[in-house]
């Protein structure tokens, strides 16, 4: 079955989420991931928005993460401060991050690019609750094309920590023990973390994809796991029940 | 058996600034206490008033705003409109997910500093051209924070202190673009982030239901509201609809904002169009598409706040341009037929 | 314009013990995120149970406990019998307002320290005998509080941080047998108490209504349970009665206690008998009386506890021994008469 | 008309609740001042109870701060931290306390006598919200009777802070400025603080009461105020409305 990189993505990050785990994730392709994997995975996945919708039965994407939907027949209709307070407490397995640019310890800016602050070259949001949820939850993860340009040595803007530089760094800054970046899933592979030195390490490359593509449109040295392997690809099922379920209008997996 | 009192020597410790932002609003707790002692209407009486009248008396060029909801979702739009039409300047935002109320108030040049966590997106339906236009020229001094920092900032304020640690922030550049300052815990010797408490000027916030004296219910997520109400100096309620204070009484765990906090309300149907209403109406993503697209060019940008904003007289004005009640029970529609 | 960094510049300043009490729980925020990592059931399963086997399985002799509702008022009374009747020994209570909860536990000798705020009394109705003899005798350790300093403990950990700066206790005694640090405002430099967040080994809290999963409503004041819910790390909630998941999930509002924080469920009608449950039936003063009648001497107070609690063998027995359901039908009318 | 000192020190106390403040109160003597004074001189007089309560239409006397009346057709039934939290931020303009010492900056003990903390000689329930209230409310009052052993130079146990050692004391132990004790209200005589040393200061004797008994009845020196007057005793409205509407089972006021 075709599928296209966005597909791919959402298909792949949807197998992370273990079932009975909370997960806190925004719009787009993260809620689809969710979504999905509540219907293929993990029935009983609590996805939590941070707009204060806990546990809803999504009836659709989400158009913002504090609309309605994103507490249709909940189990909480909650709060801005419930939702952090649970992340900041520990409660909170995973979350989703997207951003402009990400270096090799996973830290992710999505704030602005340019080297002066005050007049940046392009500004972004910033934050927004991301800061927030890399800081607390346990397992951050990621869903991103990759390209020389988000992947960085040096990114213009830390707005939310990775593994800041490198290995203690996370607890030296004052951040809970034990949590940090998990998977960043790009349209060429999954990188993983390595355990030791907290740099990002290739676990396995997209069907059809070489190693040198991935180096070629990665701005840093990747490690490469012993163990490479090839991404499975996305099954029928996880394609039909995305396409089909998750989000038949194609909002997020756009068109073919 | 254990003891905690680890660090329960006198000990000496350093309180460093973790950023070099400026906090735009005075954090002291006892400066608050003697405002809300002096100033807060703690009288049961009729709060009822005009939506041109409150901005009019309750918004002053130079105040620091913060606005209730969350970017589009339950927002007081037409406070927000009249803030513009009255043309109010050098506004001060508090910006957690401030979207298409930031957009709004961009829209009207209104603002000159902000406390961001995010700004200028629209979440999943894109960036405002304007809104990055007006921050990347410089105009509008930042300060950096996040959702959950600004959130806590509120509830610092809510709470009557001047600070609260946090354990967001810390070891980023947004850190560092901040105002908070790093401490440690008394008992673990933990690093924290201290926030300073945030007492906007002006809380402005929308409600399914309120008293004529501001009791007010809200359904569905509180977002920050809750602690924003407490925080304010000064808080404008509008509410979708009046009910009588009995049938608030009815059930008083429902008050999420009594009337000791309230100085004004407004009964405003569809007063968070175009954004979402839980239960009541859906957002009108045509609309808030056609103001991003108009915000392309600035003659089509001008013409559009020019027939929305400008050129009507007044909130009810602003729903006829966008095809009133037709429309709005369409928005209506699609609210209740969500699972569809 | 005015920017209120005033103290913006690294700066030594001093943490001092402002008393000499013990801390009886750990408030080591990463240590608590641990446990909720490791511990929590966050999978969304029935969690129903029995009295007897939820207090022979989660409360462990030694145990730190904190108790929901206010003393004689929505309590989790078939619990703190059932503590009684296993004979637990050494726990350790947070005494915000403990009454007729502390009485039951003083009954049967569980308890060896207290973090207080208010024990002993029972309101305007007296004093209890056996808690004031408990408590002079020196055999109960004791670190001074107060309700709200109480209450931001539990909050403190509820938010996940080890401690919260507060501004009661300042200048007193009472502040003098806390455990509180005296600290000042990094940004305004004014002088606050810290207090460590309060990790209780066990909540007990008793609710109106509840799903098999633990989803928890309840009706009228939340007193301190909200924070006491989200800072246990293991949590008990009996329930005046079993809703159906969809029941929840129709005004999920109104879930004030999520699933994800509860170990164990259990339907107890009248469970907070013979305190008050808003809406459902009224104190039984009577009763109430009785216990502190029997208090008196010693041969009445140990025939009072084996009639009602030890000579029973569960909450349904207890319920037996006051009249049953004729008496708490008396009590429900009474609920409902208030008026009168 | 005859009355009892119950009946005296409520009515009053009654009278220095102003309309459209807000009191926090307990059971008993000042929850039944605070019903007097909604009934006849403040109707709009909000009551707060510190469990939650806030607004209640209350039916009767409540048997505990945390009972179904103190919210019964409330405005708000909240909670213990939002009721202390709206205290400490100022909100809240009287608070009435009991104890069983007082000194004469009015710090009141409710915790022990004696003096050795852990074997007290008599223990007594401790703060509860007392502390707290005496802390964050802008003006304590008190209503006791009063004789040499309550009315002491050194309380035994500071629970709740009065001016504590005199002027600027609050206010340097950090402590809200501009909050304190208001008035004592005991069976012979409305005392207030003197503004330059926050010392007690006799404001009006209860007729019939000499000095001298105040005097005797008092373990410290009191001052007066230069316009000394006598206590304007219960009106029948008063007392009426005390025992036929507020108190009809005379739960507080008792037998004559």
């Amino acid at each position: 079955m075709e599928y296209n990189d966005m597909e791919l993505m959402i298909c792949l990050a949807s197998r992370y989420l273990e079932d009975d785990s909370i997960v806190v994730v925004g719009t787009g392709a993260p809620c689809a991931a969710a979504m999905l994997a509540q219907k293929i995975y993990s029935p009983r996945l609590m996805i939590m928005f941070e707009a204060g919708g806990i546990g809803p039965l999504l009836p659709s994407m989400p158009i913002s993460v504090g609309d309605s939907r994103t507490f249709y027949r909940g189990l909480v209709a909650g709060s801005m401060p419930e939702v952090m307070e649970t992340c900041q407490r520990g409660l909170v397995d995973y979350t989703f991050l997207g951003g402009a640019q990400i270096d090799q310890y996973g830290n992710i800016n999505s704030t602005m690019v340019g080297s002066e602050y005050q007049k940046p070259k392009v500004r972004f949001p910033g934050s927004g609750g991301a800061n927030d949820l890399a800081s607390f939850c346990w397992k951050t993860m990621m869903i991103t094309p990759q390209d020389q340009r988000r992947f960085t040595e040096n990114i213009d803007f830390i707005t939310s920590p990775g593994y800041l530089t490198g290995p203690g760094a996370r607890e030296a800054a004052g951040l809970p023990p034990g949590s940090g970046p998990y998977k960043v899933i790009t349209n060429l592979c999954v990188i993983g973390f390595d355990e030791d030195t907290k740099k990002m390490k290739v676990e396995s490359t997209h069907p059809g994809i070489t190693q040198e593509s991935i180096i070629d449109n990665t701005g840093f040295g990747l490690l490469w796991s012993e163990d490479l392997t090839v991404s499975e690809p996305p099954s029928e099922e996880e394609l039909s029940c995305l396409r089909n379920e998750v989000d038949p209008y194609r909002y997020i997996i756009g068109r073919l | 058996m254990e003891s905690f009192n680890e660090y329960a020597e006198e000990r000496k410790v350093t309180y460093k600034p973790a950023g070099g932002g400026r906090i735009f609003t005075n954090p002291d707790a006892d400066r608050a206490r003697a405002y809300f002692r002096d100033q807060k209407p703690r009288k049961l009486t009729e709060k009822v008033t005009t939506i041109q009248e409150v901005v009019n008396g309750l918004v002053n060029d130079g105040d620091y705003i913060g606005v209730g909801g969350f970017g589009a979702n339950r927002i007081p739009t037409a406070v927000l409109h009249e803030i513009v039409r009255q043309k109010k300047k050098d506004l001060g935002v508090a910006g957690h997910t401030a979207t298409h109320d930031f957009q709004i108030l961009i829209g009207g040049n209104c603002i000159n500093r902000c406390d961001i966590a995010y700004i200028i997106g629209l979440e999943a339906r894109g960036l405002s051209k304007a809104a990055r236009k007006a921050v990347e020229s410089g105009a509008i001094e930042l300060t950096e924070w996040t959702n959950a920092a600004l959130t806590w900032r509120y509830k610092a304020a809510a709470m009557g202190v001047s600070f609260l640690p946090v354990r967001c922030m810390l070891g980023t550049d947004t850190g560092k673009r901040s105002a908070a300052v790093e401490m440690e815990c008394p008992f673990t010797g933990s690093k924290y982030l201290a926030v300073p408490a945030l007492y906007p000027d002006v809380g402005i916030i929308h409600v399914h239901r309120a008293d004529v004296y501001g009791n007010c219910q809200i359904d569905g997520i509180m977002v920050a509201d809750l602690d924003l109400a407490r925080a304010a100096r000064r808080l404008i309620i509008t509410t979708e609809r009046f009910v009588p204070n009995e049938y608030i009484r009815r059930d008083p765990a429902r008050t999420v904002i009594p009337y000791y906090l309230v100085d004004a309300v407004i009964e405003v149907p569809f007063g968070s169009y175009p954004g979402n209403m839980a239960y009541e109406y859906f957002s009108d993503e045509e609309h808030l598409r056609e103001w991003l697209t108009a915000e392309g060019d600035p003659e089509s940008y001008a013409s559009f706040l020019e027939k929305h904003i400008y050129g009507v007289k007044d909130f009810n004005g602003y729903l006829d341009t966008i095809g009133g009640l037709k429309r709005l029970q369409e928005l209506r529609l699609q609210e209740n037929l969500v699972e569809k």
